[in-house]
Parts: structure tokens; C-alpha cells; sequence
């Protein structure tokens, strides 16, 4: 039994030690602010120019001069801080966020990763993704396992146009969770999902796994 | 002496603007946008535009205005997002698209303010990003250069400003703005209040007034959201 | 869950001192220099530091105090002015010293903090600055190359700071604080004041917590004046 | 009958125009702020981090956060502003500081200046001084024409450590006004003090002048 968005994003939660500074994406990486331990102080980062994000505003609350790099409506805490875009990603460039939890359309066994634009068909733009993957301290993919296709997106080499060379720490899927290793070319199996073999991983896996 | 208060969004661009002009223009998707001056754009039917800005507006909103009118040649931006007329224009080839990654260009930006005509960035190494530009190593570690972004006009928006154009910004609506009033030859400003000198504190000022040559008051005070979202009481209360 | 803030000077620094380290010190003059932190560095014994602060305190005062006890092996500065130890020891060859133009220095240090390695600035082409540089045209002007600052503790001094660590300086007391803060693998803050989280506006940080590591009530609050200059009432009026 | 310090300064005040954010160095330059003439508004920049420096305090006024660049006690005016350094010279190697007034120890009649140094003899440092010659969009030096040994400080080529190249715009000393030209090399006598001659001005300059 595969991992649900849910708990694929309340495993990339435990990833985050108390009194990290934190970015998360859009998509799954944005549910991990939901499942952050209690005693564990996660302080998030968010790119378009603040730190110490809220939870969502009650109806009552909302503030157009205060949304996420989403541009979903927010809130704000006690010791929230506000600054420009230099200054935000002179912290994200400066290696001051200790982690970034991203999707990504596929990654390889190096630790490229890919997930910006499809030729031809899908330019959504870059964003802060470049910057994030090469300014974090450490970089955590979140993600399916396969496309619609059933084919892996965990492979040798990315195919799709890159959004940074050898930076990937983590890949966690609904399938299991992946560790890039810097010594040996290949992803090491940290852990499977309840009832995922090793053997499925495989199957579904184009990249080199380390076992 | 001369003030630097105009009366209203014409006035405060009379004289400004010109075919082939680069602009750039203040706000990350709708928020912060200097929403009054864009019409004003329109209006004068300048073209052939180079604007360098994250986002270019959304649907009828922003920069989409000029981009629905061909008045842009040329996009600087980060982020094309759900902008459909921006992806079909750029698809098409019809739109020149210089995409820059976010933080990129905000460093970008914020070295022409500066004065510094090129630095080196690990944004973007191995990637299209790097193509054709300079990549040199650095204590072990592959950076790539990226030059200076400057522009004839910014036009930015604030919360606050004073006559002498101190302005201040107000939570997320910050992000580009500041840099790009610093960024500009000349640099226009609408704010939703001007007050008496004296009332911004000086340790809390984002752009100090030599950065802004023109203010005026924001015309078009709506803002606009782009993602509504929220949770209910009895869900927080669980 | 873990605290920035700590009960003294010794203890905010325990661990973080090691000889042959490099140290950034905030300050301009004596303005806005971490005067409770320099003793308990002092008292600590390291030595052959390499420090990176504008100036080196002024006689009796500041750094002047580490220079004086031999720990220095190093400056990186901007300016001497009237130390006249740090004048000596310079002239006789007993300091190193890189000196830097003020704003070269704090665009490097800046640039340290913002993960940019090198940049170009039109400061010092054809001067002894330049000399061994690589000097580049951009835009047909020359320019040279300036790397980055970065240091093993950066030690600063604000005005207020909260338990997150955002920190709020005051007026010219500002100066390279808020740059070395984030160019410091691990930076200590020493304040006037502790308040409350939430008592600092959001709008009107210096110092984004996540620049800020360890966070300490100064001990020595006495401010110095180098250049006490007035005018009288009487002279004002006329 | 040659200018004294004060007539140095304040010829130099009338080149400032209303509107000008302005930078002035140590010594004579300082002054310049004393002869600004009503109706026109000149900003002082400080670039210890300072927009809109006002006089000196008063007695009871002193505050030793609050002190301009030659580390002397000031005061804040209404609109004044306080930045880091970074942003001080940002502003100022940025091009948005109209003129910068400076003493100088010697100036070539191609406009370059050396102000920071005597090899062997004297180093006060660089301070902010190259970073002004370099960004500010005219260069204003104020300065004796000769030295105590009566030698020309305006030389065909500076002799000591040198603050910038081909930088400076004007040179008022307490004998003329010296423009520097950017077509041709030498510099134009735009005036002279009251009964100093042309001769005067010649005999005391090494410099080619344009006459």
C-alpha cells in the first residue's frame, strides 16, 4: 500500500528539526506545514519576501497585501518579519534556509532534478525553484514515484529541461524514500512504504539503486 | 522649490515615456502592482515596450492590459503562472521572453540600483539559465555571471510616502518594489497615503527619497486576490 | 524546543572562539560596536584572528582592546583614522592589512551573506585597490572584481531584538551591523533590549531572525562620542 | 586677494542646485552646508548611513547613535532616513548622489585625485572617498591651490597613492575655479578669486590650463 499526499507529506515533515528555517513548495510540500511535530519550531520561509508564515486566514482575517510565493492568502505570526525580494533571496542564495521541500516532474540518480517546463507543450516559468535548489542547505523532493504513464520519474538522467545539476538530498514518493548519495553514483532505499517491497521499488525505478 | 507630489497618474508619467523604453514595474502576481500608473500606460499608447517585471499581471488585470494592447515587445519575468495570453504570445513567438530565475532577477535588479554591472550566482548552473554566459569556479563550487538590469522608468507602489518620497511598504506587497525604485533613471511611485514629513520613522523607511523622483496617489484602490484561501473556525479549533 | 537568548557575553560565545578564526565586528567609529561581546573575547585569549570590522576601535576602546593584546593577526578594514596603534603596527609590519574602500567592503560583506562570490564595481579601477584584480569593460567603463566576506562569527550590536532573534537597530548605530549579521556562519547579538515576541513591527525589521544565532543583553551600555560637536542656542538664532 | 575657507566653501555651495542629494567630505567641504542658499533644497547624504543631515545639536540634543561620517555629533531632520552601509553605497556607486564635495592632496589636469595617503608617512585609511569618486555624478574637490611648501597641488600627473582616475568635474581652490575638460586635456579657468590674476593662477600651476 502506497503513501497518500497525506502521509507522504507527514514523512517529509519528520525530515525538519526543531529550529530549522524552512521553504516549502506548492502542491504536497505545501501539506508538510501540517504535520510538523509538536515541540519541533519550523520556522517557514516564503520566497516573495517573508518569514514566520501563518496558517491560513479565517474568512475574516484575509489580507490581499499578504499571500505566500502561491499567492495563496495567509497569516502572519508574533515574530513574523517582512523584506524584498533581494533580501529574500540573498537568504535562500546565502545557505540560511536549512531546507526546502519541493515537487518535481523527475529526478535523477545524481540529484538532478527537473521541474520547470516541458517543451513545447508547458512553460510555467521558473520562479524561485533555480535559486531554492541551489542556495538550501538541504533539498527534499516530494513526488509521485511514476507518471500517469506508469513510468518512473526517478531516472538515470533527466530527460525534461533542468532546474539544477546535482542538488537533490531526498526524494520521498508515495513508494518509498531515496537518499542521493554523494560518494557512489545512485540512490540509496532508506525506507519502503507499508507493504512496498523492495522488489516493486525496483520495478518501478529506472535510476540505480544502492541496496 | 519643486515638489515631488503630482496630481494624478498622467501628470506624474507626462514626459516620461517613449516608444522602445525599458520599464519596470513593482509587484509579485497581483499584489504590490502599481495599479493606477498602468492605465495610464495604456492610455498614452506607448510601444514597443521592454518590461521587466516577475509576473506580467493576470487575466484583465496589471500588465496584461498592455500586453492585451501590443504595447510589450519584450518580458524580463520569472514567472508566466497561469497568464494564458502571456504563454500563447510567447509560444506563438510573438513576445520576446528573457526568463530569468526569480531570485535572479531580483539580484539582478538590485545590482543595477547599485552600481555593480555583473556578479556571479550559483542559480541556474547546468541549466538553460547558464547558456552563453560566462561559468567560472569559486572555492570549489561552479557560479555563473549574470549582468545588471536597469530601466528608463520604474514604476513601483507603496503603502506610505512623505514629500520627500521616503516610502514605505506595507507586508508582502514589498517584494520587487524597492529594488526597482532604485533601479530606474526616473522612478514613479503611487502610494495609498502621503503624509506630512515627519510621520514615517526614519529606522523604518524601505526607500529612502533619493530612490523616487514622483509621487502620487493611488487612483485605483482595489486589491485583488488571486488565491483565496482559508480555514474555518471549528476546523482550527480541533 | 531551543532559545536563542543567553545570560551573558562568555556563555553567548562559549564554544564559537577558536585561534586563526575570522571575525566580522559591526560598528562605525564607535557607533553601533559590540562593546560587551569584545571583552569576553578578550578574556577568552584567541588568537591570530583575522577581523573584518570598518575600523579597529579607537584608543582604549573596541577592538583597539584585542589589537592591543596581541590576538589580532589580521584587519580587513576601510579606514585607520586616528588609532594610532593600529597605524604603528601597521607601518611596522606587525598587522596585516587589507584595506578595502568602505563600500567595496560592505558590498563584499554583503555579497558573503547573499551567496555571491564575486562581483564588479567601478570603485578603485586604476588604484592600488585594482592592482592584481581582474579588471573587465562592461557598457564602456571598467570595472574590477571584488570577492565575497564571510567569517567563522560575526558579532553585532542592535537596539532591540526579540526572542527569534529580528533585530531592530537605531540610526547611524545601523551601519555594517545588519550585513555582517548575515555574513557570519554563526552570528551573536549582543542588544539593549529583550521585548516580547510581537512588539517588533513586522514591516520594520533590520535583521530577519534567521540571520541571528545566539541573542545577549549588553553588559557595557556607556556610548562614546569621538567627535562631540555642537552648536549653541544663541548662534542658532540669529 | 586669495579666498578664505569660508568663500572656499560657499563658491562651492553655489554649484549645488535645488533638489541636489549632496555628499560632503571632511574639513572645508564640511562648511559648504553653512552657504546653501534659501529656496534651494540640498539633501545631505552620510554615508555612514544617513539621508537628510541636519546641524549640529544642541547640548541636551547630543546622541551618540546619531553621527555623520567624520564621526562628529548631528541631528535628524523631519524626512530624514537611516540605512546599512550596503544600501549607503549602494546609493552612492548607483549614480543617485548629484555631487560629492572633497578635499583632495593632490588633482591632475586629467581629473584624477589622491587624497588617502603619503607612502611611509601617512595612512588614515580609504573610508568611503574612492567609492564617491567613482559613483557620485560630479566631483566637487575643494582645496588649497599650493602646498605649505608653496608647490602646486594641480599637477600633470598625481604623485601620491591615487583615489580615482579621471573623476573629478571641478577644482575650486582658494585662488580659482578649475573645470576639468573631458574633450581636451587640461583644465579651464572659469574664475578667479578678487585680484588674483590669471598670471597668479598660471605661476602657481603645473597643470596645463586651457585658456
Amino acid at each position: 500500500m502506497s503513501w497518500t499526499r497525506e502521509q507522504t507529506a507527514a514523512r517529509a515533515a519528520r525530515e525538519l528539526k526543531d529550529g530549522y528555517y524552512v521553504n516549502l513548495g506548492i502542491g504536497i510540500p505545501t501539506l508538510v506545514a501540517n504535520y510538523i511535530p509538536a515541540g519541533v519550531r519550523v520556522t517557514l520561509q516564503s520566497e516573495n519576501g517573508m518569514l514566520g508564515m501563518g496558517p491560513f486566514p479565517f474568512d475574516d482575517e484575509i489580507d490581499p497585501d499578504l499571500v505566500n510565493a502561491g499567492k495563496q492568502t495567509i497569516t502572519q505570526l508574533p515574530t513574523s518579519s517582512f523584506f524584498d525580494s533581494a533580501q529574500s533571496f540573498a537568504m535562500i542564495r546565502g545557505g540560511h534556509i536549512d531546507a526546502a521541500v519541493l515537487g518535481a516532474m523527475e529526478v535523477s540518480e545524481t540529484g538532478d532534478i527537473a521541474n520547470w517546463a516541458i517543451p513545447g507543450k508547458m512553460v510555467k516559468g521558473i520562479g524561485g525553484a533555480m535559486d531554492l535548489v541551489a542556495g538550501v542547505k538541504r533539498v527534499i523532493v516530494v513526488m509521485d514515484h511514476t507518471n500517469k504513464a506508469g513510468e518512473s520519474k526517478v531516472l538515470p538522467k533527466c530527460t525534461l529541461p533542468l532546474t539544477g545539476v546535482a542538488c537533490v538530498d531526498l526524494i520521498i514518493t508515495n513508494l518509498c524514500v531515496l537518499a542521493v548519495s554523494r560518494e557512489q553514483r545512485g540512490l540509496r532505499v532508506l525506507e519502503c512504504a507499508p507493504n512496498v517491497t523492495l522488489d516493486e521499488v525496483r520495478a518501478k525505478t529506472e535510476a540505480r539503486l544502492l541496496v | 522649490m519643486s515638489t515631488k507630489v503630482f496630481p494624478s497618474p498622467q501628470a506624474a508619467l507626462d514626459g516620461l515615456l517613449f516608444d522602445g523604453m525599458t520599464l519596470m514595474s513593482g509587484g509579485f502576481g497581483l499584489v504590490g502592482n502599481p495599479e493606477s500608473l498602468i492605465p495610464a500606460i495604456l492610455e498614452s499608447g506607448v510601444k514597443d515596450l521592454t518590461v521587466i517585471s516577475n509576473n506580467c499581471g493576470a487575466d484583465k488585470f496589471g500588465l496584461w492590459l498592455l500586453l492585451n494592447n501590443s504595447q510589450i515587445r519584450k518580458m524580463v519575468s520569472s514567472y508566466i503562472g497561469e497568464n494564458k495570453l502571456f504563454e500563447q504570445l510567447y509560444l506563438s513567438g510573438e513576445l520576446e521572453l528573457e526568463l530569468t530565475p526569480q531570485g535572479t532577477l531580483a539580484e539582478r535588479i538590485r545590482a543595477g540600483g547599485a552600481g555593480i554591472p555583473a556578479f556571479y550566482t550559483p542559480t541556474g548552473v547546468g541549466t538553460v539559465v547558464a547558456e552563453g554566459k560566462p561559468v567560472e569556479e569559486f572555492e570549489g563550487r561552479m557560479y555563473v555571471r549574470e549582468r545588471w538590469l536597469r530601466a528608463d522608468l520604474s514604476i513601483v507602489k507603496a503603502w506610505k510616502a512623505d514629500p520627500e518620497g521616503n516610502l514605505v511598504f506595507r507586508k508582502t506587497a514589498r517584494n520587487f518594489n524597492p529594488i526597482m525604485a532604485a533601479a530606474g533613471k526616473v522612478t514613479v511611485a503611487e502610494v495609498e497615503y502621503i503624509v506630512e514629513a515627519g510621520e514615517l520613522d526614519p529606522d523604518a523607511i524601505h526607500t529612502p527619497g533619493v530612490y523616487v523622483d514622483r509621487i502620487v496617489l493611488s487612483t485605483i484602490n482595489e486589491k485583488r486576490i488571486e488565491q483565496r484561501t482559508t480555514r474555518s473556525r471549528s476546523e482550527a479549533a480541533q
